[in-house]
């Protein structure tokens, strides 16, 4: 049974830190956790929140109301009480509170426990900072949670180990914080879910940096960025592992440099990266198309926000979809991926950069801010899976010498795929030639020149639709209801297949990974047997169904859109299922 | 990077000829550049399979595909970060980017005004013919203001840019001045410019027949001096820049300023200290089990 | 009947000037003219050439084959041959050529009369310098054609009429290249077509300046642009006519900048205007976006060439109509609208304007370099015809003082459109915000809010597709078979459709101006009746066929589409046609 | 534009006030520049309806709805010439353009460039934090060296800007600096800048208390003074390039240089010379019959 709770205040307060040591905690308690921020575009101040929702089985979604909420300002105390299930618990410390009546009947009909903590007499007693207030509140919650206190006291160990004197008053304040919950209120409770072993050594990680560990494992070796929420993240910390990774990290003067730089060092040989959000992607385009020409591999992150414009840049959507697709001047092959969790944020980088390299084409990796700062409970990556593929890539000194120039744009090969070498190898030289070239790189202006190599650069396109997987289908296999979305959908819709409500429904989720070119293979086959076909997407217009449409002629009536910034929420989502399938 | 220092090899310049015609209007500057270029890199003994020649677009650009070597022709305005991010994913491999004055003052200014400060060890090649000769003669940012151009029949309203200063503004390393009447001289601008440790930055006085009627062969022919010729040592960039910015009467020509104290990009990347490779050969599967463990 | 000649020679050697004068010679005879360019990107040299086919009737296109090959050095006698009619006239004056011998048997097979003028000679007896041969050579094929001598002097006379010390040479050159028709080879003649007095007094523009004239007429007064082929002839021609018009003109440092630069004229309420080509149109698109949020009016001007990177800069395309459909980050509302000749290229404009300032909306106007630089025979235009409408616009002083800042983005409005007024009004203040924003511009990131306002921007699409006109049908109006096109492809459709071979086989040629939100009534009520539907477009993808799908379902699987960089030719037009006829 | 001088007028500090509550942080510089704009522009008369406010994104963008104007809020480092075409639409308006350091020496570094050479005539407010404030901390382009911040924990590799050399290479008219610490003085500086002719850069030291702690408000407050103290005169550019770069010991405050014999973009452009309307009064169908006649 999943179990929740959330420390809203202001940005700048404390509130992730308190979200981190519990979601630890917890984790090593035997529970999958999932963690979710919600946070608006200031540095300090603001109404913020940090949710965890956690269980014996995996979550990868939040609810809308929960079972704690711990409020660090008076802010909380005006919005929060509605975000609690009937005998839940609200924490805070501002004394001499009077609940408005509408707040006072939820309390009473609910059956909400308000406990104010004395958490400044508390910091008198122990002569300590305001900052371990979020100890003390963690201890309390984690006393609330019937959870073993050295637990807790190991992993905040573990923080301070090199801090002896802030280690000691961390202690004492978990035991007062501890304390609190038997001494003075007796027996406050809230059942956790049961604990269960396999979660112990999982990882405790957002899909940024799911993503960045993905990034290095595939061999990437410069990252070039320009801060962006929701791709920064990234940024932050893939330059912070530098040391260790030995990659050159470059902070560019902006998008278009470091779409530039990446595409210079991946021109060379190496693997590199870039992310950005919607607005630097926009910059990035044009490099995009210059990639086309030249059939430069690379790999771009889009991290997706709201927009138009600076929009909501701290909250989530899929907005970008159709943009990804079809942005760039001219017409050209291109891979379009969306991560969806912690685990494939992982897997999908060496495969970006494969594709990438095979094809000789951009990829686009989708995330959005929901995937980039959810905390996931992820099982350690497997080192083994992942197969570094260069594709066309001649390395062999016999090779090289017998290469031509014109050899490296040949437009008559039957995939389109053309042999690469890199700049430094001793063969023929080319140029890479952004105006229309024959072969080696000559321009050539001609008709049937242009007609050859533009060809040749869409053929690969046919050749990767074939080589894509299909949309993988979650649930039932010969759904009735047949749901489909992408990317940061599908942890929740996993989740709310498994709720009671829906467990019985006979319905399937057909998830797309690859996006573009669309393999339609499988979604036609089932919309002919499905009753009734849904997309849910975190959109206004329905994107995915617009490609289908385009793709296939099939009109997908059915749409649960949500585009307030917003992820879908968990009860949420099983209430508008619910709802379709009366219809 | 250790260059091979002036084997001159006959066969080398022959590596670099291409059956492609050059298609510059006659008495184009670019020829000169074009040739200062093929024999810069064969007195260094480098074949064409060992340099990165990166072009941005205009007539410049219209040279990536008349000779050999490894070449790369992008977008207007963006050869220098293209030029970075290779060079710094193989920096034993030497790299020359070439841009016009459009390019490098107005679409690309901000990426000039970076790569100066970054210090990444490449050689960069102002093909200055104070115009935009490729979209057919409009002004560029180094046009004088009160000359007409395509699209500005009443000469344009901006002030024209002083752009030594601003490229002294930026604390470069390495800055000279060739006119593409001196082939020789360019050559050996070239040379040196190739054996910096960091950005070179190399202006190139480059006579535009077609376009440019107010900088013409002539009138630098008559301008140019060389510095070294009245015994200028390069080392002191407030002298430097005095020489660099004042052309109204004389032009100095030749290597302005030089040091070679300040360490590169490259060199200041922590990551890097004590590596050997390249990033190219350094492309391989990563084991990340280390990382990991902070999330356990 | 149609009658066609072409100049060939290198870039820089006077083919324009000879085309435009014989150009405008022929339309003051009576014949309605269409010119075409094809040149290399190079500033000097390559092998160029310029077209004019020309008929009493209207002609939009250009033939494969023509009745006169004026060639003005050797590249076109290694070149041309191929492109003459029977009975064509080659003019050359290179001696001492011999031609291959599959030139030589064309020659004889087709009949073909070969001029070996001597141009040098006639120079030096004239003591003229070699720019006039240009003159010489125009006077000779006005001899061929049969037309008045007084004509072409009183053409030419005009524009030298400043520098009479040119003139008497002109004169003299005219006069010689005219006799030398009748002296040196007797009744050499090309039967041009009876001509028509209305086309004399027509315009000969390109579209460019067509649409240069259209943006003044519009009421533009501020240009800003940065040089991008095919989009320069634009700038290049509202920037000559700036003392006439009194309009700002800012060649601007990059496109992102020109793009800022014409959003914030058009926020003060003013009408400014930019152009570009795809890769700077890419650039743009940031800004794009930033006007959907501020709902601020613009205008952009897309001249398409083909991509990708640099791909063909002096060649044209429709490559990049999904690109203006979809660019820009974040969902909203936009208008792509499309020229297709001189004469809508002057009417739109006005529209365009309207369109975005009724709307508060980015209008796209795509263009190519077909329209850009083709020379059209165009009816003057009349200034009655456009009505200036400002939509929502509030200037008066009682309505003014009424209003609240929040009624600027009131998300309320049953059409999306909301009231506007400039700065420097007297009244309430507002904040054009890019974060979205509650009515007055105060940053709201609630979820109502953001759903408000995002259904807000996006209703006025719904608006904007009610009030657009339908694609207009040409041709039959009950039609078996049904092509469905846009831009540039109209004109040479619309020959095409007259010619013998197509004239009587009830075809109707459904032509889109207005691209998105895209009106498909029309389309799907033709769909029903007609046997076979095409798509006729200047891309490798067919756009418009996966838009109309995307819209309607309808698959359209014939497709006659060009993607080499040339416009459709009206021989080669017809015979796909045909051929698609019999399927 | 004839701006009315100094009736301080209390009715209109009250229309600049707006119900929004400011968020920046506590000790935030960028409360003193807000303030200071409601000072300066309440002293010259100009009532809220009368004045345009253009604010690029960042921290200090965030103000944008913390007062009442007309007011822009667009893209990050693209202010610039948004204001431009502002300007040049209605030029009888007061305009004051805001940005912060990431924004004007990074993504629109560019424009910085070229709205100094086109001397559009209006005010703009550097918000110079040292760093890239809204997105948490990166290094900007004005960063010293060594400063380990967000994404270089090692500092950066690339040499700091000096600003003010390079805003001088670029033939400025109108060059201020002031501190947040000093709302008079920063006041002062805003009511000359909007009477200037041309461009006017003022550059605002601004404490930013949670991620710059290289240059504090109390540094600033020890290093600042006003150079018309010491009856510095503005009039010299070259004595005034030196005390804008020379920051080692002492920060210049005041008006560092100043012009009005240089005319503005708007003057110089030929087709408006004795115009009266402003672009935006000009807006109607225009008859083009005469131009028409060329192509007959
Ligand atoms: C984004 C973009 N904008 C504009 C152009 C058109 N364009 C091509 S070259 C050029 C300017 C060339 O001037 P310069 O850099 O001085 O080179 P030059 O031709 O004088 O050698 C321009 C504007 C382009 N290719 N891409
Ligand atoms: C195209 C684009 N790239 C990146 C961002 C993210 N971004 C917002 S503000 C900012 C930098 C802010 O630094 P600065 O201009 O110095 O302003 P400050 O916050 O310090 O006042 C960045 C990178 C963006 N909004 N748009
Ligand atoms: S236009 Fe100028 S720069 Fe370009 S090829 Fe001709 S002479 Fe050279
Ligand atoms: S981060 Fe710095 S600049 Fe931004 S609000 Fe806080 S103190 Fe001010
Ligand atoms: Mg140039
Ligand atoms: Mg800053």
């Amino acid at each position: 049974m999943r179990t929740s709770l959330k420390i809203v205040g202001a940005s700048g307060q404390g509130i992730d830190s308190i979200g981190e040591v519990l979601a630890k905690a917890l984790k090593r308690a035997g529970f999958c956790v999932f963690g979710y921020r919600e946070y608006p575009s200031l540095i300090k101040g603001g109404h913020a929140s940090y949710q965890l929702d956690f269980d014996s089985e995996y979550v990868g979604s939040t609810e809308t109301n929960v079972n704690i909420v711990i409020s660090l300002n008076h802010h909380g105390l005006e919005h929060n009480i509605p975000d609690l299930k009937p005998g839940g618990i609200f924490i805070h410390s501002t004394d001499h509170w009077k609940f408005p009546a509408e707040h006072q009947k939820l309390i009473k009909d609910r059956g909400l426990v308000v406990v104010n903590m004395p958490i400044e007499a508390m910091l008198a007693k122990l002569k300590a900072k305001p900052i371990l207030s979020n100890v003390i509140l963690s201890a309390f919650v984690w006393a609330i949670l019937e959870q073993d206190i050295d637990s807790l006291k190991k992993m905040v160990g573990e923080k301070f180990a090199k801090k002896k004197d802030l280690l000691e008053l961390n202690m004492q304040s978990i035991d007062a914080g501890y304390a609190y919950q038997d001494e003075t209120l007796g027996k406050l409770r809230v059942a956790a879910p049961k604990p269960n072993k396999k979660w112990k050594d999982h990882l405790l990680l957002t899909g940024s940096k799911a993503m960045g560990l993905g990034a290095a494992h595939a061999g990437v070796r410069l990252y070039a960025g320009y801060p962006m929420t929701p791709s920064s993240p990234l940024l932050t910390y893939i330059a912070g592992i530098q040391n260790e990774t030995g990659m050159v990290i470059k902070q560019a003067e902006d998008e278009i440099t470091a779409a530039q730089i990446v595409s210079g060092a991946m021109f060379m040989g190496t693997r590199a990266l870039t992310a950005t959000s919607g607005g630097g992607f926009d910059l990035m385009s044009e490099t995009l198309s210059m990639n086309a020409i030249i059939e430069n591999p690379s790999v771009f992150v889009l991290a997706m926000r709201p927009g138009p414009a600076t929009g909501l840049p701290t909250w989530t959507g899929q907005g970008d979809l159709l943009m990804a697709v079809n942005t760039a001047h001219g017409e050209f092959t291109r891979c379009v991926m969306s991560v969806s969790e912690s685990d494939d944020a992982f897997h999908l980088m060496p495969e970006a950069f494969n594709i990438a390299e095979e094809y000789q084409i951009s990829v686009i990796v989708l995330t959005d801010k929901q995937i980039a700062e959810a905390l996931y409970t992820q099982a350690p990556y497997d080192m083994k899976r992942a197969v570094i593929k260069r594709g066309k890539l001649v390395t062999d000194a016999k090779k090289l010498a017998k290469l031509k120039g014109s050899d490296r744009y040949d437009p008559t090969v039957a995939d389109g795929v053309s042999q690469r070498w890199l700049p430094g190898a001793k063969a023929e030289t080319y140029c890479a030639q952004g105006d229309e070239h024959s072969g080696d790189g000559t321009v050539d202006e001609s008709a049937h020149n242009a007609i050859a190599q533009i060809d040749k650069r869409l053929r690969k396109a046919d050749a990767l639709l074939k080589a894509l997987p299909d949309a993988e289908l979650f649930g039932d296999q010969s759904p009735e209801t047949l749901i489909v979305g992408w990317g940061s959908t599908k942890t929740v819709m996993l989740d709310a297949l498994l709720s009671d409500q829906l467990k019985d429904k006979k319905i399937g989720y057909l998830h797309y990974t690859y996006l573009w070119p669309l393999k339609t293979g499988k979604f036609e086959a089932l919309h002919k047997t499905a009753k009734r076909v849904i997309l849910a997407e975190g959109t206004k217009m329905g994107q995915l169904a617009m490609m289908l449409r385009m793709q296939t002629g099939i009109n997908i009536e059915k749409q649960i859109l949500k585009y307030d910034g917003r992820p879908f929420f968990y009860d949420e989502l099983v209430e508008s299922i619910s709802k379709l399938l009366k219809k | 990077m250790a260059i091979p220092l002036s084997t001159t090899n006959p066969d080398i310049m022959k590596q670099y000829h291409c059956a492609n015609k050059c298609t510059w209007c006659d008495g184009c500057g670019n020829y000169g550049v074009w040739t200062s270029v093929k024999r810069a890199l064969t007195s260094l003994g480098l074949e064409p399979w060992q340099v990165m020649l990166c072009y941005d677009v205009g007539c410049n650009g219209n040279g990536s595909d008349k000779l050999n070597g490894y070449r790369f022709h992008g977008l207007h305005g963006r050869v220098l970060p293209f030029a970075a991010g290779a060079k710094l994913a193989n920096h034993k491999m030497p790299l020359i980017a070439f841009g016009g004055d459009g390019a490098s003052f107005s679409e690309g200014v901000g990426h000039m005004v970076h790569t100066v400060r970054s210090h990444y060890p490449f050689v960069f090649c102002l093909h200055n013919n104070g115009n935009y000769g490729l979209t057919t003669g409009q002004a560029s940012s180094l046009t004088p203001q009160g000359q007409p151009m395509n699209t500005s029949p009443n000469g344009i309203p901006e002030m024209t840019l002083n752009s030594m200063d601003f490229i002294f503004s930026l604390e470069p390393t390495f800055v000279a001045r060739g006119f593409t009447g001196d082939i020789p001289q360019l050559t050996g601008l070239l040379r040196e410019a190739i054996s910096h440790r960091g950005f070179a930055f190399v202006d190139i006085l480059q006579a535009c027949p077609t376009y440019n009627h107010f900088a013409t062969h002539q009138m630098l022919l008559e301008k140019c001096y060389k510095v070294e010729d009245e015994g200028y040592v390069p080392n002191d960039v407030k002298k430097a820049r005095a020489l660099a910015i004042d052309t109204s009467k004389r032009i100095a020509t030749g290597i302005l300023y030089r040091t070679e104290e300040v360490p590169n990009f490259y060199e200041r990347c922590v990551p890097r200290h004590g590596k050997t490779s390249t990033l190219v050969e350094e492309v391989q599967k990563l084991d990340v089990t280390k990382l990991m463990q902070e999330f356990v």
